[in-house]
Order: C-alpha cells, then structure tokens, then sequence
C-alpha cells in the first residue's frame, strides 16, 4: 500500500488532514490553487462595494457596509493564511493575481452601477457563494474547514443584511428604487449562477476534488439549491428573476431554470470581462503606491532587530 | 435647519456638531482607502478606525440635535447640508494623497478627539460612559499612528522624506485645534493634564524620530466657522450623490 | 425621457445618441487634465479639443431630440439621465491616469469619429455642413494625438513602457468601434476609402513607432448597449451635482 | 548726462522701451518681476476655476468656462513670454512659483466653494483686474504693453459673462441660487479689495514704478473707481455689498467704503492663506506627474535634430 493509497483511504473515511501531516504534491497544489483564489475572490470582492462606501445613502448603511467589507479583508488574510499552512508564500500568491496567473470568482468582473448592486450582492453572489462554503466546512484539510466555518457564520450575516436591505427598499421605497432594484437584480443573475462554474459535463478537476473531499458537491447540485432558494425569496422581496422560463418543476422538486450564457463565462474567466482589467489595476496601484511603505516597514523591523522572514505585518 | 451660521447655534451644540462633522469627514476620508491600502492587515486597521469615527459621528449629531431640539436626525445632518453648512475641522478634508497623509491627520485628529472626550467625561456628566468607551478606542488609533510614524520616519530616507512633506502640509492646520480649544473653554479642563494634552504628546513623537515642526500661522480661518477648501464640496456631493438621486427614498 | 433601451429609439437617433453621450463623456474627461497638463501649451490644446467635442456633443444630442420628437433639450439629456442610460462607448469613460491615455484615448476617438463624420456627410443631408466642419476641426485632434505618440514612443524608454502599458488596456476596448460600425452599417460607406479608415490609420501609426497591439476580444459588452463601468457613475453624479442641488435652477 | 538719465527722460515722455533697447538693470528686474507675477496670477487664477467644469449646470456654462480657462492658459503664455523678451526663463518663473519665491495675486488664495463663485470671479476678480490692466496698455515697456492690448480686450469679455450669469440666476432663478448668489459676494468682497494691493501709505515700490510708466494709477485710486463701479453695478444685479458703511458721497463724488483686514492681506500674501498651499501643490502635482512626457518630448526633438534650446514645446 503506497502513501497515496493510505491517504486517500484516510481522506475517504472522513479523516481531516493537518498542515504537520503527509500529504501527496497534488492534493497541495490542488488545495492551495483552491484557496488561494477563495482569497484573492474576497479582495477582489471588495472593491464592487468598496465603490459605494462614500455615497452609501444612510449613516447605518454606511456603518454596515464598512464592517462587510471588512469582514471580507479578514476572509482574505484568513484564506492567504491557511494557504501558507501548505508552503505558500502570500506574496507570491499576490504577484500572481495581478499577473493575472490566479484566478477568481467571475462574479466581481462585473460593474457594480447601482446602490442597489450592494443589497444584490449581499442576497446574490454572498448567497451563492455561501452554498458552497457550508459544503467546504466538511473539507477534508482541517485549516481549511475551520475557516470555512468562521467565514460561513459571517457570510450568512451578509446574505441577510443584502436581503433585507432589497426587501425594506422594495417595500416601503419608491419606485424609482423598486426599478433601481429590478434592473439591479436583472444584471446580476447570470453572473450568479455561474459562480458555481461550468456544468459538471465540462468541469475538469471535479472527480479528484471530489474523492479527496476538497469538493463535496457537484456544480449543478449546488446551481440547483441555489435557484431553488432565491426563486421563493424573490417573490418575498417582490422582484422578478430575469428568466421567463423559470417554473417550478413538483415531479422534480426543483426550480427548471435557462443556463446562463456560458461563452460569456469563459471570455470573463480568460480575462476579457467587463471590469477584470479595472479590478487588477486597482490592486496592482495599490501595491506599488505603497510600495515605499512596506519597504519603510520591513527596513524598520530589521534595524529593531526583530524582523522574521517575510511580511512586515508579521514582525 | 442647522443652517444658520455657527454663533446661531447654543455654544454646546456648536461644540458637538463641529466634532460630529469631523469624525463623519474623517470617515469619508478614510473610506477611500478601501482597496487602496498598502497591506490587508492595514485595510482591517483602516476600517475599524473608521467604524468608530463613523459610531462618535452618529453619537455627536444626535447630542446635537438633542442640545437645539430641532428636528433633525444624524442623517439628514449629513444628507440635506450642503458643503457651506459643514463645520468641521478643515485639515480633516484635505485629500489624503498617502500614506503618511493618513498617519498624520490619524494622529493629530485622534490624539485630540481623545483630549476632547476626556474634557467632556469630566465637564459633562451626559457624556460620561460614552466618553469612557471612546476614549479606549481611541488610544488604538492614537498607537496606529505612532507605530506608523516611527517606521515611516526611522526606516528609509524616502520615507521619512514623504512623511517630512505630509507634516509641513498638515501642521499648521493645527492652529485650528488651539483655537477652537481657547473658543469652547477647553483648556483649563485639561490644564491640570497639561503633559497628557494630545499637542504635547504629538509633538514629543514627531520631534523623537527627528522630524521638523513647521511653524504655526498667527491667524487661522476655522473650518468650524465654515473657511472650508474647494476639497470638501467635491466630497460632500459624492457623499450625498445617491440620497440626491431618489427623493423620498427609503434606506 | 430618453430612459428607454437603446433598441426602443429609433436607429438613427440611437446612431447620433452614442456619439453625443461619447462626445460629452470624452469632454468630461478632458476637462479634469485643466491645471494638470504638462505644459501651458498643451492646457490650450486640451481645452481646445475639448471645446470641439463639447459643440458636437450639443449638435448631435439636437439631432437625436429632432429624430424621436421629445420634448427634452440637450441639457436635460444630459443633467436629467442617470448613468444607466447613458450610451457613450466604454473606453470613453475609463479614467485618464496619465498623459499617455490621454493621447490614447484621444487618437482612438478622434480617428474614429472623423471617419463617423465622413460617413454622415455621405449619407445624410442635414448632416453635411456640420461634418464637413467638423472633420477639418477634427484632424487637428488626430494630428496632437500623433504627434505625442511619435514623441513619447520614440522619445525615451521610460515613456514608450508607459504609452505600451496605456495601449494595452484601452485597444481592445477597440472592438466597440467595429461592432458599432457594422450595427449601425457604416461600413459600406466607408468600403470605398477603406485605406483612409480609422484603424488603418491608428494601427499604422501605432506599429510604425515600434508599439505592440494587443488583440481583441471575440465578444463585447458594448457601452451603446448600457454595458458601462463603475467609473461613469461617479463621473456622472460629479456631473449633475450643482444641477441636482437646485431644483428649478436657472443657469 | 547718464545712459540712466537719457532712459527716465524717454520714458518720461511717454516713450515705448523695446526688447532690443538699452535699459537699467533695475528697470528689467522690477518689470520681470512685476510681469512674472502677472503670469503666475493667470495660471493659479485658473485653478478656482477649474475646479467647477465638471459640475457646471449647462452645456452653455460649461462652454464659457472651458474658454475662460483657455484665456487665462493663453494670458500666462503670452505674459511668459513677455518675461522673455526680458532675459527671463520660463523654467525659471515657474519653479520660483512652485517654490514659493514668486508672488501671484492674492485673491487667488481664496476657494471657490459654490457654482455662483464661477460668475462672481467674473465680475469682481476680473473686474478689479481689467482696471488694473486697462492703466497698463499704456505702460512703457511696448511688449507688456501691446499684451495688455489683448488680454484686456478678452478680460473685459469676461467680466461681462460674469455679471451676465450671476443677473440672470438672480432675476430668473430660485431662492436658493439667490442666497448662493450672495454668500458669494460676501465671500468675495473684501479679497477684491485687496487685489489693489495695500493702501498707498503702506506701498513700497510704487513711486519708482510710476515714474517709469510701470505703474500708472495708485492702489487706492483704483481700488476706488472699483468700488464706485461694483455699487452701481451691484443694485442692477440685486445684490448687497456686505459692507455696512458703504454710500455715496456727493461732496467727494465716490462712495466711501470700509477698508479690508490688512492683516490678513499680509498673511495670505506670506503664504499662509486658505489655499496657498493647495494651489502649489496643485502646480507642483501637475509638473511632477507630467516630467516623463517632457523629457521625452525632448529627447525626441533631440533625436529629431531640430531640438533649440529650452521647452520642447517650442521646437
């Protein structure tokens, strides 16, 4: 019996791997691919709602943007965490980002134009990206499912306050809101679903992620859950999903719904989405503005002798 | 509508209402951040420095409000006034073009909010735990700041060269603090704790890792009494661009 | 109001809407380089050029009103719209961090307008006297933009890096230009002198001084179809600020 | 009879020195001076200005400023130019500027804060301005002088815009532009006063400088036919004078008026009024940021062989 053959019978069994234990080369790689662009999701997540933090149109709703966007900022230190647990190097996996080696969730190429788009995203793309994060708080590599569950917790937090933020808007607005609203939810649809990635026909990877319990459940079984929810808690809100095919199937149990435009998914994965460049350069200003910060910071540390390898923060 | 020019106001309220504008505009300031920061660790440390400037701003506009019985509420202080009617302090609007921008206006306005809470937990027993609380806070801001300022200054050439310019931009500013301490009977509250006072402190820190004071100008055109520079009226019609666009709107 | 989907105007209306709402948004950002040019000479250029796009603008948002009989004017087309219903291309939009998207932006625009105005003169009467201004105007704005991209290409290392880096992200906006040609069928009017077409004439330039194009994506969300940026909303709110702040105003 | 004599005795006849001609080095220092400072006045003059073409409230609005601002562009180039002929660099002027060695007027250290500055810098900057100017078509130094010609010509132009936009949004418009209106012209009341420089006791220079026809009228006569011409002008608009003391004096034929705070003059003058730092800063930003494109302007002339000496923009 090989190594491999012991792990993934360990793994099969519902066994959690730590960062001191074995592991085979791909199994790591596999994880770190998957984490790391779990973090670089939560950064880059941040600057659709970051564009609304100054004209947020209430003090409260300013108060909880804020907190969500920087709850994100710690999703992302937590996941570039868990992956320097594997033998990743954070800044390594920064460098790839803007690079545009790494990938991340499609969903933030898309603009946010709309205050609206921030109570869409919290009901959306955190609803969506919830379903498949409890899935993960099973995930066989334990730094990772304990994240996974912390993240979860403060995820549904969001996915809340986006629902509710719609639903008082809907309510008790105006309708110049309510058409706010719609065309908000109308533009944020598809890019919803595709979060889950491709149909399961066409997802690589799926089957070994799958047997190494890094994946738990197939992209449509979770695209389905997804539709399943959002379509009963629109018509609470009381707006309309953009699908007029979109009925409820009782032989099933499930919504049937249209596929969303998948061509479209792959240019925006291959880089060529509306707003890819304008997320990357962001990032990539930020780094080299305050390149002299962090160069001050590290020569600092070191002069105080107390500087460790690698980030200053860390010192 | 508080409208009315500052010395309209009771002088109670005047005190409060520049001290809310100032933590909502250092709010907005350090809102712009987002994204923008030079660590993660740094964009977490940001953005809890502005949930509490944002919690005192709320906290101080209604104080207000309660002070002149109007009827008004934090947000429609913040949303129906136009740049003309802000009272705050002006080196809080100045755009914050880096780093050691926000380290500086970070330690100056935290640093003296916090002499500003501990005066008002003696002065005014309405202000006692609310002062008490904020006053912890603050000291984390205050210690963000020093840190800061230490590597900036003691670190690289560049960098202490970078937070030289930011200081002898924001500096003078500082003027309006003296005076708006003298305007709202605030010194001899703090006389007893002179060492303590925010100025003192300050400037030990800043002259320690070797940076020049530039002067102070003699006479000063207050931000609380409504001198505000061309930056401020550019950020309150963003702040307000969406409340604008749907009268009536429900948030 | 305009606010209905592109497809609900007429054709033609929709034609001279995009290149209104392109004019004025190309307008808009030339008028933040005011005080930032490098040098005075090119403050006299850029308002120049702006001046121009600005007069185009207002002409071809007449034209749109004239082709659909709405009772709006130029000024609520723009003062009135949100920026859901503007119709500018994309890369028009997209900010100018330095001199080199300036030049950028500005050949991309410029050649293809031109060739837009060649086209009109041909195939619609009203248009003729105003094309036919318009494209002796305009190519001095192509000639600026070729000047400076001979001198910043050829000029220094330094400034070649950043004129390629500038290309890269605005050239496959590139593919709106043609897919809004051939919506909008302009190409056969243009078959005949295809040599003398704005890509032509960009891309000669543009690999004569030794500079690489990126390719183009197969599919586009197109600014003519509302597909826009976060960037036009916060340009659209700065916009509209003083407008909105006084209903009923008279300018 | 000194080289110096024969130079007062010409201008003192109302002669027109020329570039080519012999002048006293005092003559050429004080007029640099003087010039350069009027440029730097047109370029910093801008800047209030500038800071309202996004936001102009019509298209027509936004025409007019654009052109404004090119003049002011055109005025400091020419004026630069002026400063040429005279031995002077422009590189030289502008760092002096940026530096904080050169003057420039006053009343631009002022922030422009609502739309109704845009008219009231038209009709009371620009105002004070031309009175100034309209004196100096007859200054002895022929180019200054025949750029004078010009600029007052479009200055004039100017300042009819002004009073023109802020007539109409007084007449025609809402209650709310009114008090804009007025909250403008209390803003801006005392700082044109001072554009005149201080009163004629406090003035140093003045009495070389009107012998050599540099200087033609005193601060205070200027600073009175302003006043005489913004009273009369001001009841056409509507607007009040925030001068309390403010009337007419039959006897002296001028309205009599209350002096500005001086000492503020002195201190904005010194450096340190409400935007000085802003506006260098703002300069500096601009020259700094655009150094890569001027360099390698100039290396292409260079390269180009037709490169003379000094900016690339003259080649």
């Amino acid at each position: 019996q090989s190594k491999e053959d012991v792990f993934d019978a360990y793994v099969a069994h519902g066994g959690r791997v730590e960062a001191s234990h074995w592991m085979p080369d791909a199994y790591r790689k596999t994880l770190i691919r998957q984490v790391s662009q779990h973090a670089h999701s939560e950064i880059v997540g941040m600057l659709p709602e970051a564009n609304w933090l100054i004209s947020a149109p209430s003090l409260e709703r300013k108060q909880i943007l804020i907190a969500k966007v920087q709850d994100e900022a710690g999703h992302g230190l937590y996941l570039y965490s868990v992956a320097e647990t594997l033998g990743a190097k954070r800044k390594d996996l920064t460098d790839a980002l803007i690079d545009g080696r790494a990938k991340y969730s499609s969903v933030f190429n898309y603009p946010s134009l709309t205050w609206a788009d921030v109570g869409t995203i919290g009901w959306l793309v955190d609803g969506a990206a919830i379903l498949n994060q409890v899935t993960l708080c099973e995930t066989s590599y334990g730094p990772y499912a304990r994240a996974m569950i912390r993240i979860c917790r403060e995820e549904s937090f969001h996915q809340r306050q986006g629902f509710e933020a719609l639903y008082r808007m809907f309510a008790e607005g105006t309708d110049a809101q309510r058409s706010m609203i719609q065309d908000s939810i109308n533009r944020w649809w598809a890019p919803s679903l595709m979060m889950f990635g491709p149909p399961d026909t066409d997802s690589n990877n799926s089957a070994q992620s799958m047997k190494w319990g890094i994946k738990i459940k197939t992209n449509d079984t979770l695209r389905q859950e997804f539709v399943n929810t959002i379509a009963k808690q629109s018509r609470i809100i009381g707006v309309t999903i953009p699908d007029p095919s979109l009925k409820w199937c009782p032989v099933s149990g499930n919504y049937v719904f249209t596929q969303p435009d998948w061509e479209e998914f792959y240019e925006v994965i291959g880089g060529r989405g509306m707003c890819n460049q304008d997320r990357l350069e962001n990032i990539r200003r930020a780094r080299d503005d305050n390149e002299w910060v962090m160069d001050a910071a590290e020569k600092y540390e070191a002069q105080q002798g107390n500087y460790a390898a690698g980030d200053p923060n860390h010192a | 509508m508080l409208e009315d020019k500052k010395n309209q106001l009771p002088k109670s309220a005047a005190f409060t209402l520049t001290l809310a504008d100032s933590c909502f505009i250092q709010t907005q300031r350090l809102c712009q951040w987002c994204g923008q920061a030079p660590s993660l660790e740094e964009e977490m440390a940001i953005s809890n420095i502005a949930l509490d400037t944002l919690s005192y701003a709320r906290y101080l506009y209604q104080e207000t409000i309660n002070r002149v019985e109007l009827p008004e509420t934090p947000d429609t202080l913040v949303f129906k006034r136009d740049a003309r009617q802000y009272r705050n302090f002006r080196f809080i609007e100045l755009p914050q073009y880096s780093f050691a921008d926000l380290v500086l206006r970070n330690l100056i306005f935290s640093s003296f909010l916090q002499n500003m809470f501990q005066r008002n937990k003696i002065a005014d027993e309405k202000f006692y735990s609310f002062s008490e609380k904020a006053i912890v806070e603050i000291q984390y801001h205050v210690d963000h700041a020093h840190n800061w300022i230490r590597r900036l200054s003691v670190g690289t050439a560049i960098a202490k060269q970078r937070i030289q310019s930011a200081l002898d931009i924001v500096w003078p500013h500082t003027r309006e603090l003296s005076l708006f301490s003298e305007e709202f009977d605030v010194t001899d509250h703090l006389q007893s704790q002179t060492r303590c006072s925010w100025h003192h402190r300050a400037t030990d820190l800043l002259r320690e890792v070797g940076l020049a004071l530039p002067s102070l100008p003699d006479r000063y055109r207050c931000g609380y009494d409504g001198y505000h520079t061309e930056h401020l009226g550019r950020l309150i019609s963003e702040t307000q661009s969406v409340y604008r666009e749907f009268p009536g709107g429900i948030w």
